[in-house]
């Protein structure tokens, strides 16, 4: 019998495939079976009302999207008092992902947001596109390491740190965000990046920049999973451009326990469920009975290293 | 061959679908055949598919968003909102008429008959038509009269009389003429050429619609300016209305909050999705569109 | 008439493309009329010989193509006995590229190559892959500052310096870079990556990571010349995912005055003549005069940031 | 609506070109018709494409570097190396046999005659035959064989006897028997299944075919072990040789340094590019393949 299940340290996922934070809702129930995802991910939540940035919010590129979305939010206690029970509809684990203010709002939101029913909080420090007066605090490990000891102190409950693909030094904000107490790394956000219309000469988006995912940033994400897994003891959810099984294998390979999915949702809005069914072809033509084992399997260990020798090699 | 494994197959979840949908989904995200697709005049394509059971409980005013192929060496990595224009139930085909602007129209209209289109939906909130009332106004410019044209067979199914005011260029872009007379709606056409088209013009017909109790509700799409006149005239009057709008879309189902326009409720101005929230909406409530 | 020309800094180009450097040889003059090009740019040159980095060297990527080659040259001398002259055979200007083992290194570099011929010095601080004992100069300010501070005290050639997109903070380092002497930027060698091939389980790679270029890149990297452009008063030349005449205007609305093509040589040799061609055809079709007016020319002063107001406008 | 101008069109530079090319060039980049393309077995697949006159300069142990159409909802984003198989100048086409292997070659196997294909070549050196030679021994397996194929040719036309020594799993999968043939080489068959295809069997006829004064050369494509067998005898019996290898390219003329290879010259190791130093080199040069 296969199992497709994964562990990220106290929480189980019946499979590895969860949707990325702000390409999902409940509202996915309409077209998909959302049992069947490994775990639900909510929207980002700040503590009051925010109306995001203005439109254009997303504009089409080679390989994917860019977006300003802004993190617009109808407020925590929205949250609490609606959302929540609609997601406990449903039976995977949720994860809430809260954004902040500035360090002491988000010491707060995990208090606030440690409630029954949140089966992990993931901390979006990551957001390219927020609005100045709350941010990115993935950008520098000791701006990470800060955040996440604040809200370590305040649950008991799995942390799950949202990194930037923005950080010029994305493995030690991993570590100090491990360091202080992340049960977890998501890795990661969107890449900041432009389009420009070339008939009108006005940036595509409202916001002028914006975050780009999709299938172009597969590359550099994986290396980043790839990079941080070697530096790290702590699960890593693979998160940027997967659009098929084969990419989520591979996301796993270079270390990851379990991703999340985003841009593709939009373009195939059964994609998950494709994934999910994916994998389970290509273990079972593999013989491979726990998808779990795959999690840093990569067979990096005994590449040959010498030019000369390794251009003798058939490749 | 077909079976063949790639190693990294880039996109793997790309045209077509495989999956079961539950039965308690109301949204699907179909292959549909295309059976004919024609050019109108220079600039619109009329397009008719071969539709699923689901697809079919599509009503007016909602829309499909549809996965173009594209026509040039890129691809495509949005989908296309495009409402439906016309709904044949019995014969199990959905129609759309769309106007070519940019990558994803132009894509949209290299499919040929007998090729596939994947299309998502039904999706949004459509139009509503109170049996109520004796006759209603409908109002549209461009493609708007594509969103426009399945109220007046609404309309007449709820036994509800329809003018329809078509604004156009020439008389050459006056699209869906015949379907709205096939229904039997009374047609006022306006164009640019003749002047008629000018809004004063278009506001002095509703004026006189209104003066002969011929105007129980107002619809209207494509058109801001067409749009700012209706939603006078019906506060001035009383006049409930509604009103199709458009906005660049994502996902088309409601949590990415891409597509969201202002609306005015109570005063306060607040952000509704396009997608889910409309693309129907309240007259009054919009600002502009 | 319409006039093609830039000009960077001192420098006075045909028209403003310019193949990347490590894409482009004497060799393309098989294929293409190698004159037409607004300049030539040469492959990097270390002072010593390098084989580069292990075979697989390049694999291909959703948009676009992920490289370790890893910098492998012939040496300073062979490259001015026999490439210079080789290069001296056309007409365009011929752009020098060097990187070095360390400071000291760099500094002598551009002594060494400070000789009739070279036309600019094209600092590669950049490269992504090589090998350590060299290095990426590029990541933070202080370092960038003090290669092309060196550089500057040796040559009165013009200096472009090559910036790195994997910097954290890119901004600092272009300013650094121009406060100490450059007289334009190049913005951006590739974006570290990675692939595995999930049926051998083995990096793509024999380095296991590389530099991504290719369409997939351009929105990150134009976003890049964008910042960059608000903060500085030098040139600068856009690189990244360059693969049409459309991709040149943005690039340059966005800022830059000029751009270096890579990958899409490879996919279609003739790329960097069509886009001549076709930078022709579309200022000719919009009644541009002056292509070098295109320079920072995005229209982006105007743009409303009320978040309800552009929201309940048309878009 | 061919004319249109899309607003962000990812990627004019596609698959075809409209670039002239200066007389002084030798490559290249041209569409070419699909004129026939059929499987010869179910892994191995031969295309004929028309060839403009530069493409037909194309020498034995010269390559096209062909921009394969996906078969899959990605996109390729290198081109893929093929050596040319036959090359007839009076009728002015080229063919190719080709294994599919992998994305590109199952994306290649797509074309239908009377579609195009963009060809960039021809590039790289290729075999040279000695006139004053009697007799050449070619040795090859699987793809190797559509490389040495047009050995022969060249062979014939400059007078040389040629026995080719075609290795394969089986007899179907023994390619390009009959074009040998028409040539008049002399064709030594051996096969996995009749274990004569064994590395000791193969030495034994090379050493028979030194023995009998009918090796004055050396070639080889597609096989590491049989590569390694004809380096060996070639340096103890004196006889020059020629490989054609193999490497992964990016762009097919020089300067990207992707396709290196080790080599041996003069007891030191270098490297060197498979695309414009080789695709051909002396065989004692050479490590591996
Ligand atoms: C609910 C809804 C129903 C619609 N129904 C019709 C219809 O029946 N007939 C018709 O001709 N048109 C209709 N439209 C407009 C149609 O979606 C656009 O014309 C089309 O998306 C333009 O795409 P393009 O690639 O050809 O143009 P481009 O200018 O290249 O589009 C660029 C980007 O903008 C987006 N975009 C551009 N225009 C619109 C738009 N108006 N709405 C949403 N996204 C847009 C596209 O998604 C794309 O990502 C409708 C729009 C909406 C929102
Ligand atoms: C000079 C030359 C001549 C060749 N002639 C022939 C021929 O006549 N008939 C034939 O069947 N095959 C030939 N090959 C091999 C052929 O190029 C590969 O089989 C083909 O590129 C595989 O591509 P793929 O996408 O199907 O496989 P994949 O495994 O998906 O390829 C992945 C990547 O590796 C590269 N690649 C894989 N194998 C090779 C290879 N052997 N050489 C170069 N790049 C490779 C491709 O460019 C691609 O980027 C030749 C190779 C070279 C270098
Ligand atoms: C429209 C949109 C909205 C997003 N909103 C959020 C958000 O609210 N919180 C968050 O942590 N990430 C957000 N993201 C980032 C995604 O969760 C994800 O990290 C990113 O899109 C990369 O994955 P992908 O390439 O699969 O899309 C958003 C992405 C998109 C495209
Ligand atoms: C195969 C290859 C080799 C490269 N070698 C060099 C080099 O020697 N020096 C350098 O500065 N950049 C080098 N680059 C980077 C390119 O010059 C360029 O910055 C990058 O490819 C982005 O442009 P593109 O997207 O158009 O390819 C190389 C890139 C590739 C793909
Ligand atoms: S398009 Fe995503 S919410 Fe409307
Ligand atoms: S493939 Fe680029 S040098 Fe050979």
């Amino acid at each position: 019998m296969l199992d497709l299940s994964v562990r990220i340290g106290q929480v189980e996922l019946q499979n590895p495939v969860m949707p990325a934070s702000g390409a999902f809702s409940t509202e996915y129930a309409s077209v998909i079976d959302i049992n069947r995802l490994g775990a639900l991910v909510a929207k980002t939540v700040s503590r009051n009302f925010r109306a995001g940035n203005p439109p254009p919010r997303a504009a089409e590129v080679e390989g994917g999207m860019i977006n300003s979305i802004g993190l617009p939010t109808k407020g925590l206690q929205y949250f609490l008092d609606a959302q929540l029970p609609d997601y406990k509809q449903y039976s995977p684990p949720l994860v809430a992902s809260i954004s902040a203010e500035d360090a002491d709002d988000f010491q707060a939101m995990a208090r606030d947001i440690n409630v029954p029913g949140v089966d992990v909080i993931e901390i979006n420090i990551s957001c390219p596109t927020r609005k100045p007066g709350g941010g990115n605090f993935a950008l520098h490990a000791e701006h990470a390491h800060d955040i996440v000891t604040r809200v370590r102190a305040e649950t008991d409950k799995p942390i799950w740190a949202k990194l930037s693909p923005n950080a010029g030094e994305i493995v030690d904000v991993a570590m100090a965000a491990e360091d202080a107490g992340a049960d977890a790394l998501t890795v990661a956000n969107t890449i900041l990046a432009m389009k420009i219309n070339v008939n009108t000469f006005r940036p595509a988006l409202g916001n002028k920049i914006g975050g780009m995912s999709g299938p172009a940033v597969k590359p550099i994400v994986l290396r980043m999973v790839y990079q941080i897994s070697k530096a790290v003891s702590v699960p890593i959810i693979g998160c940027g451009g997967i659009s098929n099984a084969e990419d989520v294998i591979e996301y796993m390979l270079a270390g990851a326990s379990a991703v999340e999915i985003g841009y593709v949702n939009f373009r195939n809005p059964t994609a998950m469920i494709s994934i999910i069914n994916g994998l389970e072809d290509w273990c079972n033509k593999r013989g491979i009975r726990r998808i779990a084992d795959l999690t840093g399997a990569v067979r990096d260990g005994d590449m040959e290293t010498d030019t000369y020798v390794a251009a003798a090699q058939g490749f | 061959m077909q079976d063949f494994h790639y190693a990294s197959q880039p996109f793997v979840v790309g045209r077509s679908t495989d999956t079961d949908f539950p039965a308690c989904t109301t949204v699907e995200e179909t292959l549909t055949t295309v059976l004919s697709h024609e050019w109108v005049n220079d600039e619109y394509k009329h397009m008719v598919v071969t539709a699923s059971p689901k697809a079919l409980t599509v009503k007016p005013g909602q829309f499909f968003h549809i996965l173009c192929p594209s026509s040039d060496e890129g691809d495509l990595w949005f989908r296309r909102p495009q409402s439906v224009y016309a709904i044949d139930r019995e014969g199990g085909r959905l129609e759309f008429l769309y106007k070519c602007v940019g990558r994803g129209t132009h894509g949209l209209a290299t499919l040929k008959p007998g090729e596939n289109c994947n299309i998502l939906g039904p999706l949004g909130i459509g139009f509503t038509v109170d049996s109520a009332w004796k006759n209603i106004v409908v109002l549209g410019r461009g493609v708007g009269l594509a969103t426009l044209a399945p109220i007046s067979q609404m309309a007449g199914d709820a036994g509800v009389g329809v003018t329809a005011i078509l604004s156009a260029r020439n008389k050459e872009y006056l699209l869906s003429h015949e379907r709205f007379e096939k229904i039997g709606a009374s047609i006022v056409p306006v164009t640019d050429d003749d002047g008629s088209s000018d809004i004063q013009n278009v506001e002095r017909i509703l004026l006189e619609l209104i003066a002969a109790a011929r105007a129980d509700a107002f619809y209207t799409c494509g058109s801001n300016r067409l749009f700012q006149v209706m939603k006078r005239l019906g506060a001035q009057h009383g006049i409930p209305g509604q009103i199709a709008m458009e906005q660049i879309m994502a996902c088309g189902l409601g949590p990415c909050y891409v597509c969201v326009k202002t609306f005015e409720v109570n005063g306060e101005r607040v952000l509704r999705r396009v997608c889910v929230e409309g693309p129907v909406f309240d007259i009054q409530e919009a600002v502009g569109c």
